[in-house]
């Protein structure tokens, strides 16, 4: 088998200014923090990004410049709030937005993954969404004399950007099982090129006791990258919570442009590794705190 | 778990987040699936007020992963694992819970918050301003709900904020559709189902069967109709007899929500 | 939740004549053959099947007169050879067959799951398949001006029936990880009702041991039956294997009708319940090998 | 693992059968993907001998189920999991193999074996007969052929009976698509990919880059034109210089096939 195992510097060296970058991001989970940071370290620009459910990355991304456009169903951190510096850069016209439904969006990516011109979807029929969107979706004509549906133009990102549990130096990876949503599930189907980090690069033996736990086989894989809490400050099921310390002191700065370049100075752009981001968000006490699961309130 | 709510006493102290948790409940029923999406703290509170009441059978899927999750509480998130994790099944988005939606046969009722919502029941949680490309605020997108507004299902929006601005009288940007301009231009694009109820911080509205306009149902206690008006952004239309006050929770719903479903206060998060 | 768990005689006694019936079925795997067995004893008729590639069941209905049509993709017994009741009622023209790629089926099931009028696919153009079917396959332009798709038109069965590792009496159904053929993975999803043999009925607490096992919620499934070695003489993995002495008794008579006649006589319509099936084909020595994949050659 | 096979000479004495299983193993090489279907005893050969040999890094997704897997033998089923059992990852077929398949980057060759073939490549597994609902025969159907040859793939079909019946000059009904009527007829209709060989157990064919028809490419060992002329239902066309012997198994490619991956002979079950 062909050998993936990068570092994050080479994994995201393999993204080209411009690309359409499909985002695992659930709100506030398992987001491939880690290599969003990289992103931002090598500044890239003119990043387009598809995303489910975007977080606090896509406010990352966007107080950066790094993304122009958003292919998407919401960006929210949830119980956090908006994302403030996304939110900006829309109301600014500096980010463009290609508002889908979950349906419309799954049905884009099912399309690009299995090389069809389009899939249909019954969703976001008499919103505005449609009318907004005729290069991508267009009603059409059921051919056997039904309802219409919304023709939904194939997506094929260029790069998709995932964090796992595990995976072997060989690009096969392992999901433990959680919530899967389809970010992961049919987001690196559709997309030409597959990055990964994982929480740890085990053995291949170790991936063959589960056969089952692998979602994406070797040969799909462009690049795999080992980044131990590679998800933080998002959750990432069963192995640790989200860090709700740190999206509270991110949405506390995050209409304020000063706080936000002190912020992603410290943890984005200071930290040479991921023990050193680790250590700068907390260290061990953090450790214990996601670990368990605690949240305030 | 068996508890006395049939004979409880109406309950001198709550909260309106108590009440619009009551409100909710009662649209749930035996044989029926709920759902909740993100920061849905009242409509989890209610289905699981319900499942301890009236509705033992309801089938509850959490942030539409988690099969019959067994939660301590709420907690903080209504997304993240500590809400799903004890389940009997965990749903794939993309290829169980998306197809069990779509199906149309279950999961026929979804709980909504939209940031507008207009007198025809349609829902904006995209944008406000007039250029799409330069709104005067970006909000967090439709998410689900444009398509769950297309596709059969009963809406029941809840809005702990009843005010001219979360009521308009027509939405900015329809991102779920409602009854669109009313009377039969919903049924001619041929979409089944729609708003049913809209719960406030001060009322509940339904819509009329033909005009499809939103339509006064009942006030909270201690709420007057001309409040109500007064915080709507478009004319409230008026039941055909007097207008009914909401029925307060029991004594027992109360004690339920505070003791067991939510100790923590989480539903006070929905409320502004 | 609602009380699912019935017996055979029950849960078949669900199935009315006439109706369309999605088969797990995938050669010599996995097939529910004690719910196929109950089917004849219950004298159904004029059944259509639903299958991905039928085996030795689809080779039973066609023999006692089930079933009239078949929706699916191949029929056969892989290493035991063609289905030859089945291919001889085809041949005199009992048993029409609307033969469908895979992509074609999966699409159909996909959109009758979904309730979509079509779902398209690129599989299967240039066939006669495509021709042959106009009620179900139409050529469709791209509404985005690319290649033409054929558009497969929703199928619903009236019935799913499938046969699982383990469920709860309120019918949540868990599934070993395995090979997941779309038979079990879309055909339930698409079907009006869902009947179900599981090797063991246990209690809810153990399958929320393993939720990412569990394949279908209870409140889609309308029975549960406890039949151990349901699927005899086919393999279920990784409980036990296909039983080859079985298949090439039944290959061996399946030309000859009155042989035909006897087999069914003594395996379906004879035994009284599973045990007394079980012990009819062999008992514990049957048992012990099937359970070691025992293989002849 | 490793084996001298790069100096290995010519073997003496092998059968017809690994003289299939080596010519078609040399269609498939590092970096690429390859899957196994029903009662395909010739090809998972070809597969386990190209990985053991000229191809380490061929990826072989077993039954369209299995990655990986290391099964000490070839079992008595394709398709069981004898086969796969020990893999690197599980494939659902409906949301991975078939996701993985359409794609068109992965998985870009195909083996098949077709009850009938005509002289462009077209397939038949379906029916014998003129009636498609009182055929002579049935056959099996054309499970994912239809599709394989319609997506882009290169098919490699094998034939251990070659004979008028299984290679025909025209199919009695097209249940895998090959050049159609030829020439550019395929194009037409958008589709890429298509037939690339033909390997039976006298000959090996290709086709010709403009006519489409089939095309001689060499003779085995001891088998003469005429007899693979007599032995086809329509003329074939032959290379421009003398027709080329088929390249025997080497002593170590032999070896190889007996005692490691297929001690228990299932290759011959694919022999008529």
């Amino acid at each position: 088998m062909e050998e993936k195992l990068t570092t994050l510097p080479g994994a995201v060296s393999l993204i080209n200014d411009g690309d359409v970058v499909a985002l695992q991001n659930m709100a506030t989970q398992a987001a491939p923090m880690a290599l969003v940071r990289e992103l931002i370290r090598q500044q890239k620009r003119e990043l387009g990004l598809v995303v489910l459910v975007g977080g606090l990355a896509v406010d990352w991304l966007a107080a950066t410049g790094v993304i122009n456009h958003l292919i998407g169903a919401a960006v929210t951190m949830e119980q956090f709030g908006l994302c403030q510096q996304y939110r900006k850069a829309v109301e600014q016209g500096r980010i463009k937005v290609e508002e889908l439904s979950e349906s419309l969006l799954n049905a884009r990516l099912g399309a690009g993954a299995r090389n069809l011109p389009f899939l249909p979807s019954r969703g976001a029929i008499g919103t505005d969404l449609i009318a907004q969107n005729p290069h991508n979706l267009l009603m059409l004509d059921d051919p056997f004399g039904g309802e219409p549906v919304v023709a939904c133009r194939a997506l094929v990102p260029n790069v998709a950007l995932i964090h796992a549990h595990r995976a072997d130096r060989f690009g096969n990876i392992q999901y433990e099982p959680t919530a899967m949503w389809p970010d992961i599930a049919i987001m690196p189907k559709a997309a030409q090129r597959i990055i990964v980090s994982a929480e740890e690069i085990v053995d291949s033996e170790v991936l063959r006791r589960h056969p089952e736990k692998t979602i994406l086989p070797g040969f799909m894989v462009d690049a795999v990258v080992e980044v131990p809490f590679g998800a933080h400050p998002t959750s990432f099921y069963p192995d640790y919570g989200y860090d709700s310390k740190f999206h509270l002191d991110w949405a506390a700065a995050a209409r304020d442009d000063t706080a936000v370049r002190n912020l992603i100075e410290r943890f984005v752009l200071g930290p040479e590794n991921q023990q050193q981001y680790m250590d700068m968000v907390g260290g061990v006490e953090t450790i214990n705190r996601i670990r368990n699961w605690e949240q305030p309130g | 778990m068996t508890t006395d709510w049939r004979n409880s006493p109406p309950a001198e102290n709550y909260g309106v987040d108590e009440l619009m948790v009551t409100a909710l409940a009662e649209y749930f029923q035996d044989g029926e699936q709920a759902c909740n999406g993100m920061a849905s703290f009242i409509p989890v509170a209610a289905f699981m007020l319900a499942r301890l009441t009236h509705a033992p059978e309801l089938v509850w899927i959490a942030s539409s992963v988690g099969l019959e999750p067994r939660p301590e509480r709420i907690p903080a998130s209504t997304l993240e694992a500590p809400l799903w994790r004890d389940s009997i099944m965990y749903l794939d988005q993309y290829t169980d819970f998306w197809n069990f939606v779509l199906n149309g046969r279950w999961i026929t009722k979804f709980c909504v918050g939209a940031a507008q919502l207009d007198q025809y029941g349609n829902a904006n949680n995209s944008i406000i301003g007039e250029d799409y490309h330069h709104p005067r605020v970006r909000l967090p997108g439709t998410a689900g709900l444009a398509d769950m507004c297309s596709i059969g299902k009963d809406l029941y929006y809840w809005n702990p904020d009843h005010s001219p601005r979360s009521l308009v009288e027509k939405v900015d940007y329809i991102s779920g559709a409602g009854y669109l301009d009313g009377g039969n231009t919903r049924e001619q694009l041929g979409l089944g189902g729609g708003p049913r109820a809209v719960i406030t911080n001060l009322a509940v509205m339904d819509f009329h069967p033909q005009s499809k306009r939103m339509r006064l149902q009942s006030v909270h206690p201690g709420v007057t109709v001309e409040q109500v008006q007064d915080a709507t952004g478009f004319e409230l239309l008026m039941p055909g007899t007097d207008v009914p006050e909401t029925r307060p929770p029991s004594c027992e719903q109360v004690r339920l929500i505070r003791e067991i479903v939510d100790p923590n206060d989480m539903r006070k998060r929905g409320m502004n």
